[in-house]
């Protein structure tokens, strides 16, 4: 086995990926409104908004095996960056409600109204802006995950300890937002949106053009994704999750390659948190609930660890699941399934999904291929040592 | 000592009178040492005697508790950290061969060259024609030409060694740090690499730790023997394994 | 990488993703239900959201064996419209965005009349905009903060002039209590109650030095400072109250350092709203004697409906220790007051029975009537109840009619104005002052 | 008492008109009952109101009868003190609601001063001492001159003064004696009774009553720092015992283990079903029902430990992130598995007699439960301790955390280490199950309340170090405690974990951290 078939296949699984996304991003809003209601070939609205919903997660599956699968460093809090990334949103779509809500208060949300505000909060300034709070999309989760890695990864915290106190900063986060003093809306959180730029948040359309946008997202988390791990970055960090301290002794400064990915990371959670608030429909402090990012780990694993496929395949297939058994006769024991299929995974595919499949595949491939001579030359070329291009 | 000559010492490195503690348990005590420009140097003691904790205090990854520690007879290693001190030129092969399993071996000198380290410049990293020479050239001198492909894990131990010795020549650095280098290995291979570690002095300066004394007198250095976190002898091979106090040690008498 | 990337896209991989995708949509298009007409014709389903795994489970299961409960009495006496009923059970799981996608489920897919569910506020609010958009029906069981009227749910819990400021009241006159600590969960329903309580104590006259409001995390469960504080707070010298809104989990512990601390009903009585029969079987009630609660129903009331309910739904879930409660009673009230409305306009049509529901009435549990309201609360009776030491409530006290559910409070500036009318005004949130419907832009 | 009892039908008339009173049903009618017979001085009126104090006092509202169940189960007729067969068949206890409960009480009190219990003389005196009522005066002043023990002795004063001071034609020396009296008690009660005196007092009383208030609120502001650390400890005694097991697992050998509340939770459900069997069966054994708890708790949460490393975590070892995400998988699947066996609603599990109520040490309340889990847990804590530095099992367990290859190769079993290991974290969360079982909820989501604390705790003191543990739980328990009076209990609780995150960041492997290079090996 050649590492350079796994190499150049998994770029052929990448092309696959981007092509199935792009595809159903594209296909299922046009079947959703294109084909008569009820057709055997209509995708109905519901369908679109929950396939919404995964594709978001997918990101957030991409944004953790980033920084786990490559780097490894298990975040057991990256719920925390999507939960802002949506809140951010979510204050944009609360200010787009205006005096639309049940008080008719033009300035203030609802919930401050009851609470008997005076004044809007000074955080909640810009707000009625979409390029401010697209700004702070990225920015608050980038800003949060810059200073706690800044402060970890310079003190060397890693491993059990950096998974724990991730931990920990979600759910100070959690007891945070749940207090209403805060000014999010404590427990119910923000809700009830009415419109976004313009567009009414639960017209098909809207629903639609969010589902294409949430591809699109996912499309461009991928190659941005590939792009790291292709280039010479990527065999960096790589590096630091095989011997740490190893890659320091080679003269590499790791805790800045730690925080630039984590960072990254976080940044894309905060963006799939903003493109799920107006398909769910609603963003409140649970999302900061720490069994919330452990199960968002655990559809890296199921996925495939260091597989960015496997990693979106993973939440797609586990949350699938999630839908499928919550509902009907197998309802009460849904989470004897989940539980057994987390244990199983760990135990029986430790690679994943998309881990074992590789595994299992490439060998089988490479002995039905022959010109191996041929590739090798090529993946030295990929590798970009042996002949690097001029042109490029 | 000339207060103004910016150089405090013409040796290379320079250690003198280092101490650590962990919990109580003094490691290194009183140490001092001294290498000079392309020197090779051949550290010898038993289990415990802080070899390894010395290296750990050259490369900056533990803090003396005292003492001092110069480079290239100016630089205070205790305020460095790893990277730095890496990056100054100062290379260290671990005692267990320690490589990246999971990338070619071709990827790992890559890894090791001394080019630009930071965030921007391995994002935006394009290879070039000297880098893929320099690769090819260590390739040929660690003789793993042909493994150039595979992944790092899959090589047999005495490769690992190798190519960990070949990572450090990837690195070039002023001063290269040895742990064990010949441990597990066969006599052919502990052959080769002595006459790898001499070829390599020709234009490095170098620290090797090793037990196998076989291997130490096949290099044909200055020998300095460590116990408890000092200095105990200091010479030839001869002269050292004939120190009455050095015997004791070693036969535990 | 990316000239790679263009290399390989035109290669032969692109046809085959992109069938796989259309492959995909077609599939997800043909998992919906194929003809939705055929699963309406020989039954009516009602969909059940209640959570049945995480931290509301434990709340919730009982009320969706309650409708199942309903349902099967239902079909024993024929069903409705000549049709049976089924029920579809869905998991919700405790969380919030879950709750949403399951109602959209319901009604989508599984394409039910009506449905009955959720418990926590943030559930009811996470569910409104599906229940809108797709207009269908929900009943919500439980007592809430009010400040709400929407024209696709219907509310048979208690509003806080329902629950709230009877209990008040009764402290007031019978217990002559002075000095108030307001102790809650911090949430929407415990924040706006007490927003509420507050503002109808000081009307009341009570001072601010008198009143001590205290929230506590969700699953709050070291009591020891709070207690300790409330003990200091009654040493004023006046009769002290405690009015509990803390949330189901949270109060086993608190209760347990009460009663060790030895705070007895006859020192400071607490009077708490979310604690029925459901939450006292998991504590040991002896030291408790003599705290309130304030509801408009107990399994204790002795009346011919009561019995009869409590004898058949012990015998459904063979279980003769089982215990009924307020949000049970408001389900029940809920279930006949649908199946009325759908009997009367024949269909089961969202429209058609949210139009019939407003006047509808039904019987309660404790011998009155109660009728929907033009606001979509219903008309309930109050009661005060004492713990026994055998986990049931000894009523001491109850209002002498029913009391109309307020859907905002008239204590709040922000509210005092508005009504839900959706018979006359269509409108949840009519301003009686400027004329005007809030909702609809003003 | 039998000759008064015959008696009685003669005299009747007034007596057994209030009596029959009880049976109206109406709170009014049983207040006005409970006046007239408290005041009536018949010899039945002392256990007619302790029986309605009990809720022994039963009624038939039809023949307007009312009849007293006595402790020993006999039954007599309250009005004619005659013997009863059986209770008639519509007769329902006299119900009582708060405010007739303190009538009843007060009455009680005024009847029971005299009373030769001196149990019953010191609550007489107690409840005279709230209630401050007028005309119990003589009687108090008269059981006062009798009282030869000097703990009622000084509360028959306290009940005094009380009176004293809120009689309106008292003497200003009386009454600024009798605030002096109420001065010294100095707790809550006496403060409550000060602040409580109104405007009208004459100015002299009026000040030294303010300044014994003043001097009372001082003394309770110190006193309240200790009962802060007195909380702090409690709360820490807690937190350590929920992380105790998982030092083992996690500390010891490094088994990240997120099912760990789990085996908290089923450590009390054990407790449930042992107290379910002893109430069924054996109710004289209630008060033994946690000793016999304990070591079942810890048999079964440590078997099932075993059978849970065995069958899945042994295959993970070295993998500690993936047996993170197997026992959390794990966790779920044994919550869902009681809510399925014992339904999703708390069950109820009692405290014992010993663990119930508390005690004032100076101005501070101590609850036996908490003082008894206090206890409890330095005894696991010390037992734990010995057990690893003297058995054999300990010294094994050593030998394979800190050098596995070396341990086998000298003839350990170390799987069978590994396994015994896992048992005994796992044995010690079932044990923390019992203890949490008396202060909180007993429902399937009992662990996960506990899991990321324990952590914290873990992690904070530092793993591998037992002691590291007992350090950091104490110290998270206190500051908890101190922070919560002036932050609140959730800011309290975010500034703890803020505090943890920047700790983290000073200590990267907490407090007691095992420095050297074979850690970092």
């Amino acid at each position: 086995m050649t590492p350079h078939i796994l190499t150049r296949s998994l770029d052929r699984a990448a092309t696959t990926f981007i092509l199935i996304v792009a595809g159903l991003g594209v296909l299922i809003p046009l079947s959703n409104l294109l084909m008569p209601q009820g057709s055997m070939f209509q995708v109905p609205t519901y369908l679109v908004a929950l396939w919404g919903k995964y594709v978001c997660y997918a990101i957030l599956a991409l944004s953790i095996d980033l920084i786990w699968g490559y780097c490894g460093i298990l975040s057991l809090g990256h719920g925390a960056f999507f939960a802002l990334g949506g809140y951010a949103m979510g204050m944009y779509l609360m200010r787009q409600i205006g005096s639309r809500g049940v008080y008719g208060n033009p300035v203030l949300p609802d919930f401050m109204v009851f609470l008997n505000w005076d004044k809007l909060p000074w955080y909640w300034y810009g707000f009625d802006k979409f390029w401010f709070a697209a700004l702070m999309v990225l920015l608050v989760p980038g800003l949060l995950a810059f200073c706690f890695g800044w402060l970890a990864f310079r003190s060397r915290v890693t491993g059990v300890y950096l998974s724990i106190i991730t931990q920990a900063m979600t759910y100070a986060l959690l007891l945070g937002f749940f207090r209403n003093d805060f000014g999010f809306g404590g427990n119910n959180g923000l809700t009830d949106f009415k419109d976004i730029l313009g567009f009414n948040v639960q017209a098909d359309g809207t629903r639609c053009a969010l589902f294409l946008l949430s591809c699109l997202a996912l499309v461009i988390a991928f190659l941005i994704c590939r792009a790291v791990v292709t280039s010479k970055l990527g065999k960096v960090l790589i590096a630091i999750r095989d011997a740490e301290s190893r890659t320091r002794f080679l003269g590499y400064r790791v805790e800045t390659y730690k925080l630039f990915v984590f960072t990254l990371s976080a940044c894309m959670a905060g963006v799939a948190g903003a493109l799920y608030v107006p398909q769910v429909g609603i963003i409140n402090p649970s999302e900061f609930a720490p069994a919330n990012s452990i199960e968002a780990v655990i559809w890296v694993a199921v996925g495939g660890r260091g597989t960015l496929v496997g990693a979106a395949l993973g939440a797609v297939v586990v949350n699938y699941a999630k839908t499928f058994f919550t509902s009907g006769p197998l309802a009460p024991y849904w989470l004897f399934m989940l539980g057994a299929l987390f244990i199983l995974v760990t135990l029986l595919l430790p690679k994943g999904i998309v881990g074992t499949f590789n595994a299992w595949w490439e060998p089988w491939k490479a002995r039905r291929s022959a010109g191996i001579a041929a590739d090798e030359e090529s993946a030295a070329r990929e590798d970009g040592i042996g002949a690097p291009n001029p042109a490029e | 000592m000339n207060v103004m000559d910016t150089r405090a010492t013409s040796a290379m490195l320079y250690l003198d009178g280092v101490h650590v503690s962990f919990d109580g348990f003094h490691a290194i005590n009183n140490l001092s040492l001294a290498l000079e420009p392309g020197e090779m140097r051949a550290i010898i003691g038993p289990n415990g005697a802080g070899k390894t904790t010395m290296m750990d205090i050259i490369t900056g990854k533990t803090k003396p508790d005292e003492g001092t520690v110069l480079f290239d007879g100016s630089v205070d290693l205790t305020r460095l950290d790893e990277t730095r001190i890496a990056e100054l030129g100062i290379g260290r092969k671990f005692q267990k061969p320690t490589v990246f399993e999971s990338q070619t071996v071709q990827d790992n000198l890559l890894l090791a060259l001394n080019v630009d380290h930071s965030v921007r410049g391995t994002l935006f990293w394009r290879g070039s024609k000297g880098e893929s020479e320099r690769i090819d050239k260590v390739l040929e001198t660690i003789r793993l030409t042909d493994a150039r492909n595979r992944l790092a894990g899959s090589l047999s131990h005495g490769q690992k060694q190798w190519l960990e010795i070949g990572m450090l020549l990837a690195q070039d650095p002023k001063v290269l740090l040895v742990d064990e280098p010949v441990a597990g290995m066969t006599d052919v291979e502990t052959h080769l690499t002595a006459e790898l570690l001499k070829q390599i002095n020709k234009n490095h300066t170098i620290m090797v730790v090793e037990h196998d004394m076989t291997f130490v007198r096949e290099l044909g250095v200055k020998v300095t023997c460590l116990h408890e976190g000092s200095v105990l002898a200091e010479g030839s091979i001869d002269q050292v394994s004939s120190n009455e106090r050095v015997v004791e040690v070693y036969l535990g008498r | 990488m990316l000239t790679q990337l263009t290399h390989d896209i035109a290669t032969m991989t692109r046809r085959r993703a992109l069938a796989a995708a259309a492959g995909l949509v077609m599939g997800l298009a043909a998992s919906s239900p194929l003809s939705p007409a055929q699963a309406a014709d020989d039954t009516i389903k009602v969909g059940v959201l209640h959570s049945l795994s995480g931290t509301m489970a434990i709340s919730e299961t009982t009320l969706k064996d309650t409708i199942l409960f309903l349902i099967d009495e239902q079909n024993k006496k024929g069903g409705v419209l000549g049709k049976k009923l089924e029920a579809v059970v869905v998991d919700p799981a405790s969380n919030w965005p879950l709750f949403a996608e399951k109602a959209r489920e319901l009604i989508t897919k599984d394409k039910v009349a009506v449905v009955f569910g959720c418990w926590t506020s943030v559930s009811r609010k996470s569910v409104l905009p599906v229940f809108k958009e797709l207009n269908n029906i929900l009943f919500y069981p439980v007592q809430y903060e009010g400040e709400e009227s929407e024209r696709n749910v219907f509310y048979t819990g208690a509003a806080p002039n329902q629950q709230a400021i009877p209990a008040v009241d009764y402290l007031m006159k019978e217990e002559k209590v002075k000095r108030w600590v307001l102790a809650g969960t911090d949430y929407v329903y415990p924040r706006t109650t007490n927003k509420i309580l507050e503002a109808y104590l000081k009307s009341k006259g009570v001072a601010q030095d008198d009143i001590m409001i205290n929230y506590t995390p969700f699953g709050h469960s070291d009591w020891q400072t709070i207690v300790a504080d409330i003990k200091k707070f009654g040493s004023a010298g006046k009769k002290t109250a405690v009015v509990s809104t803390i949330n189901g989990d949270a109060n086993v512990p608190f209760y347990k350092e009460l009663g060790n601390q030895g705070i007895k009903a006859t020192d400071i009585p607490v009077v708490a709203f979310s604690v029925g029969e459901e939450e006292l079987a998991g504590i040991d009630t002896k030291p408790l004697l003599g705290h309130l609660a304030a509801w408009n129903y107990f399994q204790s009331i002795k009346t011919p409906e009561n019995e009869k309910f409590i004898k058949e739904w012990q015998a459904y879930t063979k279980n003769p220790k089982r215990v009924t409660n307020d949000p049970m009673e408001a389900h029940v009230i809920g279930f006949n007051m649908w199946v009325k409305a759908v009997e009367k306009v024949k269909s089961t049509d969202p429209d058609k029975v949210i139009d019939a529901l407003p006047g509808t009435e039904a019987p309660n549990l404790t011998g009155g009537i109660s009728k929907m309201l033009p606001n979509h609360h219903i008309t309930k009776p109050v009661f005060i109840g004492e713990i026994k030491g055998n986990g049931q409530f000894d009523v001491v006290w109850k209002t002498p009619g029913l009391v109309a559910g307020d859907a905002w409070s008239k204590e709040l500036d922000g509210s005092k104005d508005l009504i839900g009318d959706w018979v006359e005004k269509k409108c949840g949130n009519y301003n009686v002052k400027t004329n005007k419907c809030g909702g609809q832009g003003s | 008492m039998l000759l008064s009892c015959f008696a009685l039908p003669a005299l009747a008339g007034p007596f057994e008109d209030s009596v029959a009173k009880f049976a109206n049903d109406e709170f009014s009618d049983t207040e006005a009952a409970v006046g007239e017979v408290a005041s009536s001085g018949n010899p039945l009126a002392s256990p007619i109101i302790s029986a309605l104090q009990d809720g022994r006092l039963s009624a038939d509202p039809g023949s307007k009868k009312v009849f007293i169940t006595r402790t020993d189960g006999k039954i007599v007729d309250a009005a004619s003190g005659a013997a009863v067969d059986k209770l008639p068949d519509g007769a329902a206890a006299v119900r009582l609601n708060n405010r007739l409960r303190r009538t009843v009480e007060a009455a009680l009190g005024g009847l029971t001063l005299l009373s030769p219990d001196p149990a019953k003389r010191l609550a007489a005196a107690q409840s005279v001492f709230k209630s401050h009522e007028e005309n119990l005066l003589p009687t108090v002043e008269s059981a006062l001159a009798k009282e030869s023990s000097k703990a009622i002795k000084q509360a028959f004063a306290e009940a005094r003064a009380a009176i004293i001071l809120f009689k309106s034609d008292a003497s200003d020396s009386d009454k600024l004696d009798a605030v002096s009296v109420v001065k010294a008690r100095g707790d809550q009660e006496a403060l409550a009774l000060l602040t409580g005196l109104g405007g009208d007092q004459p100015p002299l009383v009026a000040k030294a009553a303010a300044s014994a208030v003043a001097s009372i609120q001082s003394n309770l502001a110190m006193w309240s720092m200790v009962q802060n650390a007195w909380y702090g400890l409690s709360l820490g005694s807690v937190l350590l015992l929920a992380a105790i097991g998982l030092a083992i697992t996690f500390g010891v050998m490094g088994v990240i283990n997120m099912a760990h509340g789990e085996m908290v939770m089923l450590g009390a459900y054990t407790t449930f079903v042992v107290q379910e069997v002893i109430r069924t069966r054996y109710p004289a054994l209630f008060d033994y029902s946690l000793l016999i708890a304990v070591p079942l708790a810890f048999l079964v949460a440590g078997a099932i430990g075993v059978l849970i490393e065995r069958s899945i975590i042994r295959f993970l070892y070295g993998r500690p992130l993936e047996t993170l995400l197997a026992t959390w998988g794990l966790s779920l699947v044994l919550q869902q598995a009681v809510r399925t066996a014992f339904g999703p609603t708390n069950r109820e599990v009692g405290n014992p007699s010993w663990m119930s109520g508390a005690f004032d040490l100076g101005q501070i309340t101590i609850t036996y439960n908490r003082l008894w889990i206090l206890c409890f847990t330095l005894a696991v804590f010390a037992i734990l301790l010995a057990m690893l530095r003297y058995t054999a099992l300990g010294l094994e367990m050593r030998a394979v955390t800190q050098n596995r290859r070396m341990a086998a190769s000298m003839g350990i079993a170390t799987s069978r280490v590994d396994a015994l290991t896992f048992g005994l974290g796992s044995g010690i969360a079932g044990i923390a199950g019992v203890a949490l079982s008396q202060i909180d909820n007993v429902s399937p989501n009992l662990g996960q309340s506990y899991i990321i604390d324990s952590f914290m705790v873990v992690v904070f003191g530092g793993v591998g170090n037992l002691w590291g543990t007992l350090v950091g739980a104490f110290t998270l328990g206190i500051a908890n405690k101190f922070l919560e009076p002036v932050a609140g209990a959730v800011l309290g609780k975010i500034a703890i974990l803020v505090l943890i995150i920047l700790f983290i960041q000073k200590r990267p492997r907490g407090l007691f951290a095992l420095k050297g290079r074979t850690v970092e090996a």
